[in-house]
């Protein structure tokens, strides 16, 4: 295992510190309850917006605390949900009065450990609203299944929702674009290497020198299948059909394409995707009206990439385009 | 012979012992159809347990196991953290006052503890989870306790009906959690969950009989 | 080799077609010259500032062109230095009357190309002033060397000179703002992995399971020697210390710190390093004022980092600051 | 028997299989003290040459080497780029206008590309690179010409010094160039551009002897 890490046991808070030394006008980490939160938080009369997870997808969530954007994000230990104190002392530390929004992604731990955070704030006398995620195209017959697994809608979601939230709108609206955004936006990814724990010291899981695992999930859960390498070209063909079809993208629509490392792939490659995915836009006289390339929601140092479409409207483009400045995203401001 | 205070920390003092022993048991199983930490979350949570438990040890049964449950909570995380943690207050809570339980306070505690995991996790049982393994406990602990079998009885019944709810989980497919997401490719595997169950009850057993 | 790619020869322009088609508010290519060039260029009575290097080290120099930093960029085949053709096509393209300063990276080759480009610019008429960014410490004597590299600081250096320019400056004073950064500015690298010139199809180097280079180079030149694996806190320690000492920082200094990935090493791992050179900064009572994160001089997909440190004072704060509107880095507008 | 406008092409033509075939051995050679590229830079800028050539092929010797030399200028980058297209354009302004070239008119050629090359990289033989290999050679051939050997016999031994001052590279210590950052490290090593050097004037003597 080769990583910059001082042990398995640190990687988490040491990257935390590492955060709160080098943005200190942006962030401050409770190391207590091991939660990040927005700088001069809570924000009096705003709704309040936190996420969390488990660790090893950096940027996200903490990368997205600050102005127009997430006021709190819990870290779990890498890839394990964080636990309901956490997100309970988040909740409470982000409550401007205006009532708290739970950006959930779609994973059972994530999923029960947010609904008893809800359930303590609450008994808090703390409003409470939650939104899960579920935007993976890759998990079939969902009606048998956990559901599909939040993953790059999560991002788009928290920048746009995060957009709405400075304009003093209220928890319900909140919620319901939060909603909106989730209904719009598919996502698939795919790996051309596993990724490993710091704790298991090992390969998640095992792929051989020819073969590409499509459909992957962010903690290397296996995907729809594997298949030989293939030019870029195709592997986006895999990508982008699937979402396309489920979103029943039609001729003349407008979109955010989202192009996504997964940690290990440099720049350059996610440019080659980003080139193939606007071929196959334009054959279907889709638009590109926004885009976001580069490695967001990573699983550690995994190689490969994940498309993200969302269908854009005024109101979705507004708060996407509206200030945002936190350590990983930053515009306007 | 009814189950003491006394009996109730021993019995998790061993717990916390047993799981972590079978730390690295757990997490393999939880690699193939999971994400490999399930051993670790509940070795995190146990350890955690063991150093609120001197606070607690004292007091009423039922204290003492809302005690566990919300220190699961806190420290467990991912699916059986929740659902873990449920099922202890749940229990503390069919517990509380109480400084012995005979057994129809076992089963009625255990009933308790079960809903509470079933309503947290929206599972039934057939789909691969903790749920199968304590089901046909609790219904073989109820049986036992119709028939006046006594305590240390009941609760080997109990124990043995887990590990055969357990290993009843390796043929299925599953449809909650993580394992879910495999469909046809979660055939043949035991569930994590299903197997730290079966421990807390064979534990309870060798220590309470 | 495991690449998002159509074929070792079309990643390069695959790539651009892919920020054409994703930035076209920012940028357009001019693919017969193979330059990467700020919409609207040129920009009226403001000096252009145009730099170029092989491909491979996304996003230096294609992400930096835009409004507050790069007017074009020429990007060679990977690793290997752009022609003369290019920055003379580049040169072209941005020279709004005010004059054109080359930013060179210290790479034979790039020195070499961008001499002769320059000699055909003036020749064109054209007045060019160059500057040669030469930081990294992990070469030695470079007396008996081609001299340091150029690596970390050229970014900055891009930024900054970039800040000033837009405030319509002279070619002379942004020339004279250039050579002060790279002056104030020093860098080191390492790597965990090798990396794959597509072209080569096998990694660069070898490095054993157990084994890291500390000073590798962007094009994974060999460094300052090979050691068996450490924490992060020592592979800080081995990058910080010769660039503290080499910049001479004393007691009460402030300096942006930049803590790069090298392509293939996710951001919980660049945070962790960033916590560990804070430590260090803070043990000197050196201030960290600014500071970048992330993967912005790459070698592909190298795992590894490198660390570049400059002394600020107010001018270089300020115009670092300045609104920057690039694919890569963006702030103020 | 001088050398002729159509031997010139021959030749031309030939290098560039040369270096296509030598691709791979050239680019291994530059990984160990380089950045892997020298093969595929090569191979690119004679590619592009070959597309040019018959556009010059019926023009003298000066004009169709000025022509490689701007085609490899534009078109090979790096550190060799620069450097072999100054010492093409430097040999062309040597031959301009000669349809014909003697054994004097080839070592004036030659040294004057030699002078082009030092001159654009700031380097000296003994830095380990290009300089090593064609210095010895224009030696030699100066050489062979007082001495009257006949073009073939003195393009032969200009082939075998270059081949000579390559392998003299191994040993040295790298000064100039990507390899110079190793330091002590560069020994040992044959340096790619020296080999190039020579696969051109062993080829010269090959094709025109
Ligand atoms: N919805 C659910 N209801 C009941 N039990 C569940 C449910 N989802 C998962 N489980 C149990 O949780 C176990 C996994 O626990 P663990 O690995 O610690 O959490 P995670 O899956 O978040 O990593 C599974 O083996 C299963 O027994
Ligand atoms: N300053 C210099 N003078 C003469 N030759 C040089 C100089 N620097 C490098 N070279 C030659 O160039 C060769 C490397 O060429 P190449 O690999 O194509 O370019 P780059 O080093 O930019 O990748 C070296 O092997 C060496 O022979
Ligand atoms: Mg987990
Ligand atoms: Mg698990
Ligand atoms: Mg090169
Ligand atoms: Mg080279």
């Amino acid at each position: 295992m080769k990583k910059l890490i001082n042990s398995p046991e640190s990687v988490v808070t040491d990257a935390l510190s590492g955060m709160q030394a080098l943005h200190p006008e942006l962030i401050h980490v409770d190391f207590e309850n091991q939660v990040i939160v927005r700088a001069g938080a809570p924000v009096r009369g705003k709704v309040g917006l936190i996420s969390g997870g488990g660790s090893g997808h950096e940027p996200m969530h903490g990368g997205f605390v600050g102005h127009g954007m997430l006021d709190a994000a819990c870290p779990g230990a890498v890839f394990t949900s964080p636990v309901p104190d956490q997100m309970l002392a988040a909740t409470r530390a982000v409550n401007g009065g205006a009532g708290v929004l739970h950006i959930v992604k779609n994973y059972t731990g994530d999923v029960l450990n947010f609904e008893m955070a809800a359930e303590l704030a609450e008994a808090d006398g703390i409003e409470v609203a939650s939104v899960v995620t579920n935007d993976d195209v890759a998990v079939q017959d969902s009606l048998y299944t956990a559901g599909r697994r939040g993953v790059g809608v999560t991002v788009l979601l928290e920048k746009i929702v995060g957009g709405l939230a400075e304009t003093g709108a209220s928890l319900a609206q909140v919620a319901e674009l939060a909603r909106k955004v989730n209904t719009h936006g598919r996502s698939m990814g795919m790996a051309l290497t596993s990724c490993t724990v710091p704790a298991a010291g090992k390969p998640t899981f095992e792929l051989p020198d020819d073969e590409m695992e499509i459909g992957v999930g962010i903690h290397g859960e296996p995907g729809r299948r594997r298949v030989k390498l293939a030019p870029a070209s195709e592997v986006t063909e895999m990508l982008a059909t699937p979402i396309i079809e489920d979103l029943s993208l039609k001729a003349g629509e407008r979109v955010l394409a989202f192009v996504n490392g997964m940690g290990g792939t440099p720049l350059i490659e996610l440019y080659v995707v980003a080139n193939e995915l606007a071929k196959i836009l334009k054959s279907r006289d889709v638009t590109i009206a926004r885009s976001l390339v580069g490695s967001y929601i990573t699983s550690l140092e995994m190689a490969g990439c994940s498309i993200t479409l969302l269908r854009l409207d005024d109101e979705l483009t507004r708060y996407w385009d509206a200030p945002v400045r936190t350590p990983a995203l930053r515009w306007g401001m | 012979m009814p189950i003491t205070t006394e009996d109730m920390v021993r019995w998790i003092n061993q717990v916390a012992i047993v799981l972590h022993d079978n730390r690295d048991y757990l997490t393999q199983l939880d690699s193939p159809i999971g994400d490999a930490d399930h051993g670790i979350n509940m070795d995190r949570g146990f350890k955690a347990v063991i150093e609120k438990l001197p606070t607690v040890a004292n007091m009423d049964i039922g204290s003492i196991l809302k005690t566990v449950g919300t220190t699961l909570v806190s420290t467990v995380g991912g699916a059986s953290g929740p659902l873990y943690g449920t099922a202890f207050l749940r229990a503390g809570m069919a517990a509380s006052g109480k400084n012995e339980l005979y057994e129809g306070d076992v089963v009625l505690m255990l009933e308790a503890a079960l809903e509470g995991i079933k309503a947290r996790g929206k599972a039934q049982a057939g789909e691969k989870t903790m749920v199968d393994a304590l089901t046909p406990a609790i219904a073989a602990m109820k049986e036992a306790e119709q028939q006046n079998v006594g305590m240390s009885q009941l609760l080997r019944r109990g124990s043995d009906a887990a590990e055969a709810g357990m290993k009843a989980t390796i043929p299925m497919l599953a449809t909650k959690g993580r394992a879910s997401y495999l469909g046809e490719r979660s055939i043949g595997h035991q569930d994590p969950g299903a197997t730290s169950s079966w421990l807390m009850l064979k534990t309870l057993a060798d220590t309470c009989a």
